[in-house]
This record gives C-alpha cells, structure tokens and sequence, in this order.
C-alpha cells in the first residue's frame, strides 16, 4: 500500500517528528511504499541541517536523511512554511538575496501541491502533530 | 475509520471530542501523551470503558512504556507496536487525527 | 465530468479545522492548503469542530495584534468551488454563538451527521 | 499575584486549573486564545462568572478584538491593552503564566 | 549564609511543570534550567501540577521511543541541594497515582497549600 | 522598573512571541527596562535571520533586531536549546563544523545560566509560550 505522511512539528519539540518517523520506518519494514513525506507548518523545522543535538540523544534530521537516503523517499519541505520559519536551500537563498541556506540533504522544498498530490495518489494519508 | 489521539485526556478536549465523532466499529489509537487515557483508575477511565462498549481502542506500547504505564493500561485496550500502527492505517479507510 | 476531464478520478477531501485564529497559525495555513488545493479538482468539504468555529466568526478586528485578519478569505472560497462547508452545531452552541455570527453560509450539522461526513471521505487533513 | 492565561478554556484545562490556584484577590490577565473565556453565554462563562467573586479578571483588548469579540465581553471583566498588561505586572510581585 | 556569600540576596524561584513528558520536550528542558541554575545558590522549588506529575513516575522504558528517559535525573536533584518538591494532591488523584509512584520523594500539597507556594515566591518559570 | 522576559515559542506558529513582542514595547514607551530577552524551547528560532515572511505580513525576526537596535535590548538565545534546533551564530558553525549559520543582528547564543540572572537581576519576569 502507497502511505502519505503530513507532518506539522518540528524537531525535539514535540513528539510528532518521531512517531512519524517510526511510522514511516515501521511501513517500509512491512513492504509498504513510502509516496512522499510532506512537512508543513512547524514541521519544515525538520529539514535544517543545522541541527547539533547532544551526542546521547538521537539525531532527528539525519535519520529522516538517512531514510531518505536508503529507500528513496521524498521529503518535501513546504515553501510558504519554509519562508516564514527561515528554511531554504541555495536556490531560495539566491533568489532572497540571504547569504546562507539550510536545507538538509535528502529534502526538497516546493509548493503546497505537493501535500494534495500526496493525498489523491497515496492510499492512506497520515498527519502527525500537536 | 481510524481515529488517533495524541494528548493527554487531562489537560486537552482532545479524546472527547474524538469520542463524540467515532462510530460504531470505529477504531481509536491512543499515542504520544494520548496513551495517559488506557490508564486504569484515573479520572477518565469510566469515560473510556464507556467508550469500549461501541468501539475498539488501542493505545501505541512504546509510549506507554516511555510512560511507565506498562502494567496499569485498563482491560479491553489493546496495545500495538509501529507495525500494528501501520497495520491499522491499512485496515481502514481513513484516518482522523485529533492533534 | 470534471474530475475526469483532470484526468483522474475525484476524492473526497475533508480539512478539519478545530483551532482558534491567531493563538496560533493553523488555522491560516490550513486555508492555505484549502486554496491551493481547490485547482486539482477534487471533492472538497471543510469541517469547523470545536474551536474552528471561531476561524469563521465576524466582526475580527486584528489592527492591535498586528497580523493579518484573514477571515475575509473564506468568503473567497466559492469562487474556487469550494462550497460545502460544515460547522458542528454543539460548538457553536457552547461558545454562545449561532450560523448568524459568522462570515460565511455554512450548513450547522450535528455530531452525528457530522461523524457521518467523516465517515464518507477518502483524505482527512486535520490542522 | 498576577495569572495569565493564553489558551482557549473550551479545549484545554488551563483556565480551570489557573482558578483553581488563584487566591483571594489575585489577578487574573486573559491574553491570546484565552480571551475567549470572557465572552458572555458560552458554557464556561458561569464558571468565570463565579471567579469574579473572588478575583480580578481582566483581558487583553487587541486579542479580544481580533477574535471579534468586542461587544460579547461579559460585566466585570476590565480590558486592557499592551500597556495595562504591563501596569498589571508592575502592580503584582509574581506572574505566573498558565501556558 | 550561603545566598549573600554569592554576592546577593537569594531570590526564590519556582519551576511550575504542568506537561506530561516525552509528548512534548518541555519537562526535560525544564530540569536543564533547574541543573544550570542550580549553581546561582538561590531558594529554589520545583512544582508538579496537572500532567506535570506524570515526568515523575517509576517504570519509565523509553527504548522503544529511542529518546533518553530523563526520570533518573531527578533524583541528582539532591546533590544539587533542590530539595522542595511540591506535587499537587489532586493531580496525583486524578491520574489514579500516589506518591509511592514516584521516582523521589516528594511533598504532596492540597490546591490551597500550593496556591499559598506559588504566592511566596520572586520568580516563577512555567514551562 | 526591569523586566526579565522568557520567549518559549517560534515565529508565526504561536501568539507568544508576537505577544511578547508587543509587552516589551509598551513597557519601553512606559519608561520600563528591558534587562533581557531570552528565547527558549523553539523561541531560539525567533533568532534565525533566514525568514522570508509573505510582504503583507510582519516580519518577526526583524522587528526583534530592530527593536534591539533602537533600544540596545540583550536578545539572548540558549545555546542547548538551539544547537538541537538549527540555530548558530559564526563562531558556533565553525566549532560545530557546518557550513552555514542563520543568526539574526542584535541576537546572541548564550547559556541558561543568562535566564536565571534574569530572573535575579529583573524586579519581574514574564514567561511568553504555548
């Protein structure tokens, strides 16, 4: 079965980013497919790679990469959410005329489309938030 | 259809009002802080044994163990692991969360 | 039909709103997705539980906070089609307010039919 | 001692809880979604109601109107604006802030 | 005594949690700033209401969430000299727990003593 | 008098720091002092200079520096807090290793132990979050 996954929070904060996570990790695990991940809201907070957690505590935007990585998944950072909670990539940077970037690797940004898409090609479409 | 919730019956509305909008055969997935409503002999436990009755709630087993409730989850709710999560996403047409 | 003609065939989605305006952004960027949602030509509906309802309320006058008062844009929504928009009437009710006091037609439903509406739809995207 | 609530009182307990610790005489400042436990006719309003008897309940004006609730503030609580919150924190050795 | 040798006149501080743990991490950024301020030598206390009560409780297994479990912190509390731990009879009650749930000892006080608490103090951190 | 205040939440997704915001004003136009601001939890991404707000709304993170700047208020982000959620300054970034850092003008990375002399040192301190 092809999964759609919203997600509204950032990182650490609450627990949304991980249960997804886990969700996510727990499908692929079943055989399912992963269509995309959709990170809206606080959730664009997820694709920084800035991130320096302590050495004893999990590293959530690296693993989300690292999934990203292993089994091709689609992370896409929302770009109305992303402008206002100061996430970009170099593309976004140039054209703001900001003299840094943050995205971290394995996600994109692009419009809210993308989470509508989500919703009419997945079979099941799950939202995880505060 | 699937309903989660993810707060605490104790501060939120949020299990309220999921229970005031599931149906008959429902299913409710209790996780996150959400899992604090499986509890045994609290303040909303009869509120959710009444809820029981019409249908079937599951609280998610690694929240409840973060949370040390592993021996004090009531009678009649049962726990799941990620897969189980997964497998009740596939089991029904879609899901409501009540964040 | 039109679903067909976008090359596909329509779902139904139902965004479920059930914050208040301006405590926090949900309900904002939530009508964000409605919008940009409207051109893929699917069946959308909109329920306002709890809370939501007061997304929908007259009168909002956001000059002291600051912010933008967005409740204007959901008069704009018919003309994306999007038209089915259902209030939960006990919400209203507990918050003193009735289908006059908000900005736009809605059908008020009660939690039964409202479950029901749920019940019916393929996509729920909840804020 | 000053108390302000921030949350609506129809989906968290905040509120609740803030009158359950409020002493005689305490003041109590509404502010962002907790304005709307001013307004009058709703189902918390007898409970705030029956607070005014023993403390001060004022809410923050801009919040109140960008809520559209200018002309449903019930009798007795004072609105203030940016400027009589911060009087208001002048005026109480302690805020506690029920987030 | 111990607060002028510092250099002032001690202040009191009260932490008010009121978030269960894990769903949010404001418990555990919560005891950050207990620890660091610990050293500040000043009359600190720790209150726990509503689902704040919940971040003391035994048989914390978080391996499954992979997060850390940080209960076991509070019982370091002591070698930092914060002693005053106050638990809200009413939560404990509520959530079905007794003081016998929790992972150190703590003073369980009516909503009035409490109130009576909140009241004597300088500073208050509500997270 | 002084005033020690406490932002526990981000830009845009919750009222607290527009709030706050908005009571650090009136306090200055009431002749108050500001001793410090200190952003924790997600209020650190108060601090990120990478914001692009939509032109018709008002830009967080700018009117923070800019009122810094009028008023040489000390706007001071928790450094624990940060490094879990992305945010750094230069001297950060290159302790850290990253290529890039986002922290806004008139903002700077400091320890908790700034919020507890706030605490001391203000006559009141007033906690902004969600």
């Amino acid at each position: 079965m092809k999964f759609g996954i919203l997600v509204n929070e950032g990182p650490y904060t609450h627990e949304a980013s991980d249960t997804a996570y886990q969700f996510v990790r727990a499908a692929l695990a079943k055989g399912h497919q992963i269509y995309r991940v959709f990170f809206y809201h606080d959730g664009v907070n997820n694709g920084t790679r800035l991130t320096v957690p302590p050495q004893d505590d999990r590293n959530i935007v690296k693993r989300w990469s690292e999934l990203a990585a292993e089994h091709k998944l689609d992370l896409v950072v929302c770009i109305a959410a992303a402008q206002r909670r100061g996430l970009m990539d170099a593309a976004e940077a140039k054209r703001n005329g900001k003299d840094a970037h943050n995205l971290a690797p394995g996600f994109r940004i692009s419009g809210l489309g993308q989470l509508i898409e989500a919703g009419i090609q997945a079979d099941r479409l799950v939202v995880f938030g505060d | 259809m699937l309903h989660t919730v993810n707060k605490s019956p104790f501060e939120h509305r949020a299990l309220e009002t999921c229970l005031k909008f599931a149906r008959q055969g429902a299913a409710v997935l209790l996780i996150e802080d959400g899992v604090y409503a499986a509890a045994r002999d609290t303040a909303v436990a009869e509120q959710v044994q009444e809820a029981l009755k019409t249908v079937s709630i599951y609280a998610l087993k690694p929240d409840v163990e973060a949370r040390g409730m592993q021996n004090r989850v009531m009678d009649g709710v049962r726990l799941v692991d990620y897969g189980g999560f997964v497998d009740l996403v596939v089991e029904h047409n879609a899901v409501q969360s009540w964040l | 039909m039109t679903e067909e003609s976008a090359g596909g065939i329509a779902k139904k989605f139902l965004y479920v709103n059930r914050r208040a305006p301006y405590g926090s952004i949900y309900g904002l960027e939530s009508l964000e997705v409605v919008l940009i949602g409207a051109a893929f030509e699917q069946d959308v509906s909109l329920a306002f539980l709890g809370d939501g309802v007061f997304q929908l309320t007259k009168g909002q006058d956001t000059k002291g906070l600051e912010v933008k008062n967005f409740s204007p844009t959901f008069r704009a929504l018919e003309d994306y089609d999007v038209t089915k928009l259902y209030v939960e009437k006990e919400a209203l009710e507990a918050r003193g307010l009735s289908a006059a006091d908000l900005v736009v037609p809605v059908e008020v439903v009660s939690a039964q039919r409202m479950a029901e509406i749920m019940e019916a739809q393929d996509v729920i995207l909840s804020f």
